[in-house]
């Protein structure tokens, strides 16, 4: 049978579509949080001393530290890409190793701060947390759930970062087909923007 | 997907790939750790009223944000459909917040 | 034309026959021109189509028409639902205690009662009241309704104005038994009201038998042997059950510390074949001297 | 069509076997891979609905008791919502004809449509499996309100992570049409030469991605607070049991129109065709569509009527539901207008479209009673909903489904169906259908309570009357089935274009040859609906 290939094929090479594509489902991450800030905002409403209180335990130094640490790695992934563009691969795979050995750093001193909190009793079920007023405890959870969603989402954009070098090596994105690393490259300013609300949002509230 | 057949270009997609000078993202970098700095600051120095706190945070947040969509997520030159369904997202995502907070705040 | 079983009835009446007439008239209306279009442009009638695209004067109309109609539905739906909100200062305050399965409702000298009585042409004011989960206070013959959220302040209110009794339903589902949360109001003459507001005595009844009425522990737990879903009280008292314990079974003797502990923390001990979590813990609810009754009423079920 | 070519292999003889299929990334197989899953899950279902209705034939306990009355309904609606209307026309007819309407030869996303497939099988195992894991299914009602849905023992962590994952299959089908609409349409077709189905896909897949992740982000707190036993939304622990409904019902109230509005525009599709002439305000109904699916983001309120949120946003939640009619209203005029005039062929597809209109009609008038506040507070969570649900769901977007199936059955599966044997099931169905929901608006009238598996003997009469209408519409839709069944191998070959419709996926062979067309499909100018242009018969 003839095999004939419409111009508008679905089986062909479209960087806009997987873009596209990309920028769509960030908006459904972007709404997945959303609905957490909704969470967020209305507890914190009704228990706002309590939350205030309740932010005093968490770390400002570590919180700083490591929005530092992202913004900087969304640097290298932004500059990678310039990188790839102007065909400089070596380069481009030194900055990705940056970038998640910035993801690395990140996850680390997160370790260290939920530690913390642990040796604090301050996870549900522990006991101090049991102790504490309604309010505080909602602050502690949501904490956990919130930064604990968000570094799911870090391993994730930094296992699709890892993917993407792989794919350099094979040659299979290259400077004339670079659309693999926008891609991780987006996602992984997506995880940077909701860190940059989540920030203030439970570190800084005093 | 990845056949040998020519990208697909469609009215409204950017002409060129745009390639953002090094210098110009670091320079975008420098400026968001100031908007860092700044916000740790106002919290930090101890502004007392809790709102004002809030909205400055936000509002700083926000910028942030812009930024980084914009210039690291090279928003700014893709074709316009994206910045507008970003809006329409977000317009959404304030509705939920903004009726739900409403229904707390008169009751 | 309508009853007037409520101060309410008139209202949400009048709106449902304004929504219903509006309603009717477009269904059938509408309905009539579909069939009334395909007989008389059947294929056979009417063998050549003609195409007819649009046209914007219609178009127009039949969507400025339906909007004013829309809004003249909301005014009127919001004009009967008005004075539900307008909740009086003055009035007869009743705490409508909703748990799982059965209505309590207590009034403000103490006295407590499984219906709703009420005295004719006075506003009455519910304070609704859950421990356990959502429940909806639902009286049809008066259309009102409002949720018994847990942790949240709802309150309604109604004035009775035909003497009679009228049924009470959950309409918020809240497990096995939702459907038997039934209870009534009666709506009687302000003498007799009064008459039966200050008689507290106290039915000859034992009073660990009261706590467990008023607590509503007997929509769980049966005094006769049947399996609702709780174990049955009857013939506990004394006898081995088994249950399980933080994943492990083991087997224990019912005595006071069992009943207490059951009482004050029941998922401590789970007895085996039912489900945990469906008791609340009645650590605030239930005083120990009343624990120290029902165990004396335990005793007596043999 | 100028270079008709010699019959070419159709995609079913493409490639056989087993793993062609369940690995296949053709846009024509994975709808049909979604088509058989979810028939498997509506028969179910279907059966646990007429389980029901024998408890409820007379008061007290029938054949069941009350827990396992709880769970039969909540796994009916969970079931009928999230496994089978969610995805039934998306997934299944919008798979398979989106691409061949706007003239491509697959969806913009191959690989991620399998995938999501996959999803949809991996959620629907784990829906089943609460039947035989843990407790015993959820019994919480398909909206696993807290904090009974945090309390009850039954298996509702396993619903709800089946639920999430069917959100996560709807999300990326969603997403793929979206970028398939945008990117992939025939070169020559603008947005307003689109088939409305394609308009009605493109603002359901909004709804899709924008209003999912919502209800996934809530049912992941719901299942870490049954795990951590944390007080999310138990009032005993600090939480707001309101709070969670606002967010079930900000994802649950645009999902209505996930499942109405597709089913619209098959109906677009087909009242044209038998109507023999271009539909009736091409844009009016484009738009509506789009309007319905912004305006539903901001009604969600109405199921909250009673629940204790406060007077002002009872107030607004009201007023805005009764605005999401009006593009409901310009639609069903527009379809009826499509009649004036035209030359009209009765055939099975049609008559399930009008009954569709009348059974909408009468759902959504329903809907009206309900959105305003007086009569909600009388009618929240009694019959009369179930009865305005069933109408807009099963009478709306469940007959529109079946006139859909009878419609592009000779393109899918290459054979015509029995007429006459259709017809008979239809009016079997269609009188089964307004008699056993009928009497539940009335029903509801009287004042019983939704949930209910005991009822005073005064309900006794109305629920009789609707069970024996259960049996009548059983016997349609097993008439229909078999009948169904039986054209397959019986039936007549089917022609290119056997109805003499203008959309092109009727240019092509009937079933479709693997990349769709044989010939590059001709775009017609100007309406595609224009019947002048093609005469073909
Ligand atoms: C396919 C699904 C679907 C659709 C399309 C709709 C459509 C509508 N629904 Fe429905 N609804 C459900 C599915 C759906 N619903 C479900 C599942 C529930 C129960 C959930 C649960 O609790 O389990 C529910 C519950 C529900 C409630 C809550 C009831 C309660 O629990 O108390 C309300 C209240 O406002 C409501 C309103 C409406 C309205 C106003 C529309 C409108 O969109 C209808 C618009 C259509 C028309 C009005 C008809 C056409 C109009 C004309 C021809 C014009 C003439 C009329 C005029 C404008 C004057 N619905
Ligand atoms: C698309 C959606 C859909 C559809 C099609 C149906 C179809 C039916 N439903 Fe519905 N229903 C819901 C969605 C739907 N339902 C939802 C969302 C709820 C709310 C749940 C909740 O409260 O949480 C609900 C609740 C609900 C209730 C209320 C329960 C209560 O509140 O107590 C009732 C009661 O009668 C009911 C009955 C029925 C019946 C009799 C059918 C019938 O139409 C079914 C008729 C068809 C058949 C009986 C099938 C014939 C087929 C066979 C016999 C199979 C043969 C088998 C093989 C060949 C394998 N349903
Ligand atoms: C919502 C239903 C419900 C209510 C209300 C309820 N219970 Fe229970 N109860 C149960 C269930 C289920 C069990 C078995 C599981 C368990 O042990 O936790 C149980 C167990 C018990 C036991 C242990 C029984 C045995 O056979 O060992 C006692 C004693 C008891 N309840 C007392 C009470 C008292 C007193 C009240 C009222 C103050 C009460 N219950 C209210 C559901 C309920
Ligand atoms: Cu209490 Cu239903
Ligand atoms: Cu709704």
């Amino acid at each position: 049978m003839a095999n004939f290939v419409l111009a508008n094929s679905g089986h062909n090479r479209d960087d806009e579509a997987s873009k596209f594509g990309m920028w769509l489902f960030l908006f459904t991450e972007l709404l997945l949080f959303g609905g957490l800030f909704l969470v967020y905002t209305i507890y914190r409403y009704l228990n706002s001393e309590a939350f205030l209180h309740a932010s005093y335990e968490l770390n400002v130094i570590m919180g700083t530290v490591n929005t530092v640490v992202l913004l900087t790695s969304s640097l290298t992934v932004a500059l990678s890409i310039t990188a790839l563009q102007k065909g400089h691969v070596k380069l481009t795979m030194w900055l990705l190793v940056a970038t998640i050995l910035f993801a690395l750093t990140f996850l680390v001193i997160k370790y260290f701060e939920w530690s913390a909190k642990f040796e604090h009793g301050l996870f549900p079920g522990m006991d101090h947390y049991e102790h504490l007023p309604a309010g505080e405890k909602m602050f502690f959870f949501l904490y956990f759930f919130m930064t604990g969603l968000h570094g799911l989402h870090v391993i994730v954009g930094g296992v699709l970062l890892g993917f993407v070098m792989r794919d350099i090596k094979k040659k299979k994105t290259t400077p004339d087909n670079y659309v693999y690393l926008e891609n991780g490259g987006l996602y992984w300013h997506l995880v940077d923007i909701i860190w940059i609300f989540l920030f203030p949002l439970f570190y800084l509230i005093h | 997907m990845a056949d040998n057949t020519n990208s697909r270009h469609l009215p409204g997609d950017p002409k060129e790939h745009h390639i953002v000078p090094y210098k110009f993202h670091i320079g975008i970098w420098v400026g968001l750790i100031i908007l860092t700095i700044m916000t740790v600051l106002v919290s930090v120095m101890g502004i007392s009223l809790v709102a004002f706190s809030v909205i400055t945070a936000m509002i700083i947040a926000s910028a942030k944000a812009v930024v980084v969509a914009n210039y690291f997520m090279h928003l700014k030159y893709e074709n316009k459909l994206i910045t507008w369904l970003m809006g329409v997202t977000l317009l959404l995502f304030v509705v939920f917040i903004s009726f739900t907070a409403f229904d707390y705040i008169t009751r | 034309m309508f009853s007037n079983a409520s101060n309410f009835v008139q209202g949400v009446d009048t709106s449902f026959a304004i929504i219903l007439g509006a309603s009717l008239f477009f269904l059938v209306g509408i309905t009539g021109v579909m069939v009334y279009f395909v007989v008389r442009y059947n294929k056979n009638k009417h063998p050549e189509a003609q195409d007819v695209h649009e046209n914007k004067k219609l178009e127009i109309t039949w969507t400025v028409i339906p909007t004013i109609l829309v809004l003249v539905m909301f005014y009127f739906g919001w004009t009967g639902y008005e004075p539900m909100r307008k909740i009086p200062e003055e009035g007869i305050k009743v705490k409508a205690h909703a748990q799982m399965w059965s209505w309590q409702f207590e009034y403000e000298n103490g006295k407590y009662s499984d219906t709703l009585v009420v005295p004719k042409d006075e506003a009455v004011i519910l304070d609704l009241i859950s421990r356990d989960v959502v429940h909806s206070l639902y009286i049809p013959a008066f259309r009102i309704k409002e949720d018994v959220v847990p942790g949240v302040n709802n309150k309604m209110w109604f004035i009775g104005q035909e003497l009679g009794k009228y049924n009470i339903f959950c309409a918020e589902f809240c497990g096995d038994l939702h459907s038997k949360m039934l209870s009534s109001v009666h709506v009687i003459a302000p003498e007799e009201y009064n008459v039966w507001y200050n008689d507290t005595t106290q039915p000859e009844i034992h009073p660990g038998l009261v706590v467990l009425k008023k607590n509503a522990c007997v929509s769980c737990h049966s005094l006769d042997g049947t399996r609702i879903v709780g174990p049955s009280f009857k013939g506990i008292w004394g006898h081995e059950v088994e249950v399980i314990t933080n994943g492990e079974e083991r087997t224990v003797m019912v005595d006071e510390d069992y009943v207490k502990r059951s009482i004050y923390d029941p998922n401590a001990d789970v007895v085996k074949g039912f489900n945990p979590g469906l008791m609340i813990p009645y650590q605030n609810l239930v005083t120990e001297e009343e624990v120290n009754e029902i165990i004396d009423y335990l005793k007596t079920l043999k | 069509m100028a270079e008709a070519l010699s019959q070419p292999v159709s995609f079913y003889q493409a490639k056989t076997g087993l793993f062609s299929w369940i690995f296949s990334t053709d846009h024509k197989r994975i709808g049909l891979l979604y088509f058989y899953a979810i028939i498997s899950f509506f028969l179910v279902a279907m059966s646990l609905g007429f389980l029901m209705r024998l408890e409820l034939i007379a008061p007290g306990e029938t054949i069941m008791d009350a827990k396992t009355y709880n769970q039969v309904f909540t796994l009916h609606g969970v079931i009928m919502i999230f496994l089978f209307l969610i995805p039934s026309v998306p997934a299944f007819f919008g798979n398979f004809l989106l691409p061949l309407m706007i003239g491509t030869d697959d969806v913009a996303f191959p690989k991620l449509n399998l995938f999501s497939w996959w999803l949809y099988v991996l959620g629907g195992i784990f829906a089943l499996l609460t039947l035989v894991v843990g407790n015993g299914p959820a019994d919480t009602g398909w909206t696993f309100y807290a904090p009974y849905s945090v309390k009850t023992g039954t298996n509702v962590t396993m619903a709800v992570l089946a639920a999430f994952i069917l959100g996560f299959s709807s999300i990326l089908t969603g997403l793929n049409f979206i970028v398939t609409i945008h990117r992939l349409r025939a070169p020559k077709m603008k947005w307003f030469q689109m088939p409305l189905f394609a308009w009605a896909l493109y603002a359901t897949a909004w709804i899709q991605l924008l209003a999912t992740p919502v209800i996934g982000i809530t049912l992941l707190m719901i299942i870490a607070e049954r795990v951590f036993g944390v007080g999310l939304f138990d009032p005993a622990l600090g939480g707001d049991p309101i709070l969670y409904q606002h967010l079930f019902w900000i994802y649950s109230h645009p999902a209505v129109y996930i499942m109405v509005l597709p089913a619209m525009g098959l109906i677009s599709e087909m009242i044209p065709t038998f109507a023999k002439r271009t539909i009736f305000g091409y844009k009016a109904i484009a738009y509506s569509s789009l309007a319905i699916a912004f305006i539903g983001y901001f009604v969600w309120g109405h199921h909250m009527f009673t629940s204790g949120m406060s007077g002002p946003a009872r107030v607004i939640f009201s007023v805005l539901t009764f605005l999401v009619a009006v593009p409901s209203a310009i639609k069903v005029f527009n379809w009826v207008a499509t009649l004036y005039k035209g030359s009209i062929n009765v055939k099975t597809p049609l008559l399930f479209s009008l009954a569709f209109i009348f059974q909408f009609l009468l759902g959504g008038l329903t809907g009206l009673v309900i959105g305003a506040l007086a009569t909600d507070i009388h009618l929240h969570d009694t019959y009369f909903v179930v009865g305005h649900f069933h109408y807009v769901m099963f009478g709306g977007a469940g007959f529109a489904f079946f006139g859909a199936l009878h419609y592009w059955y000779g393109k899918i599966w290459g054979k015509m169906y029995n007429e006459s044997t259709a017809q008979i099931a239809f009016w079997l169905m269609f009188i089964g259908f307004n008699v056993l929901y009928f009497p539940m608006l009335v029903l509801g009238i009287m004042g019983m309570p939704r949930r209910y598996y005991d009822y005073l003997e005064d309900f006794t009469t109305l629920n009789v009357v609707s069970t024996v209408g259960s049996w009548i519409l059983i016997s349609g839709i097993i008439l229909m089935i078999y009948n169904l069944i039986v054209s397959r191998k019986k039936g007549e070959a089917a022609p290119r274009n056997p109805w003499g419709s203008t959309t092109l996926e009727w240019q092509t062979p009937s079933p479709p040859p693997l990349h769709n067309f044989d010939a590059t499909p001709v775009v017609p100018e100007g309406n595609p609906y224009d019947h002048k242009q093609n005469k073909s018969e």
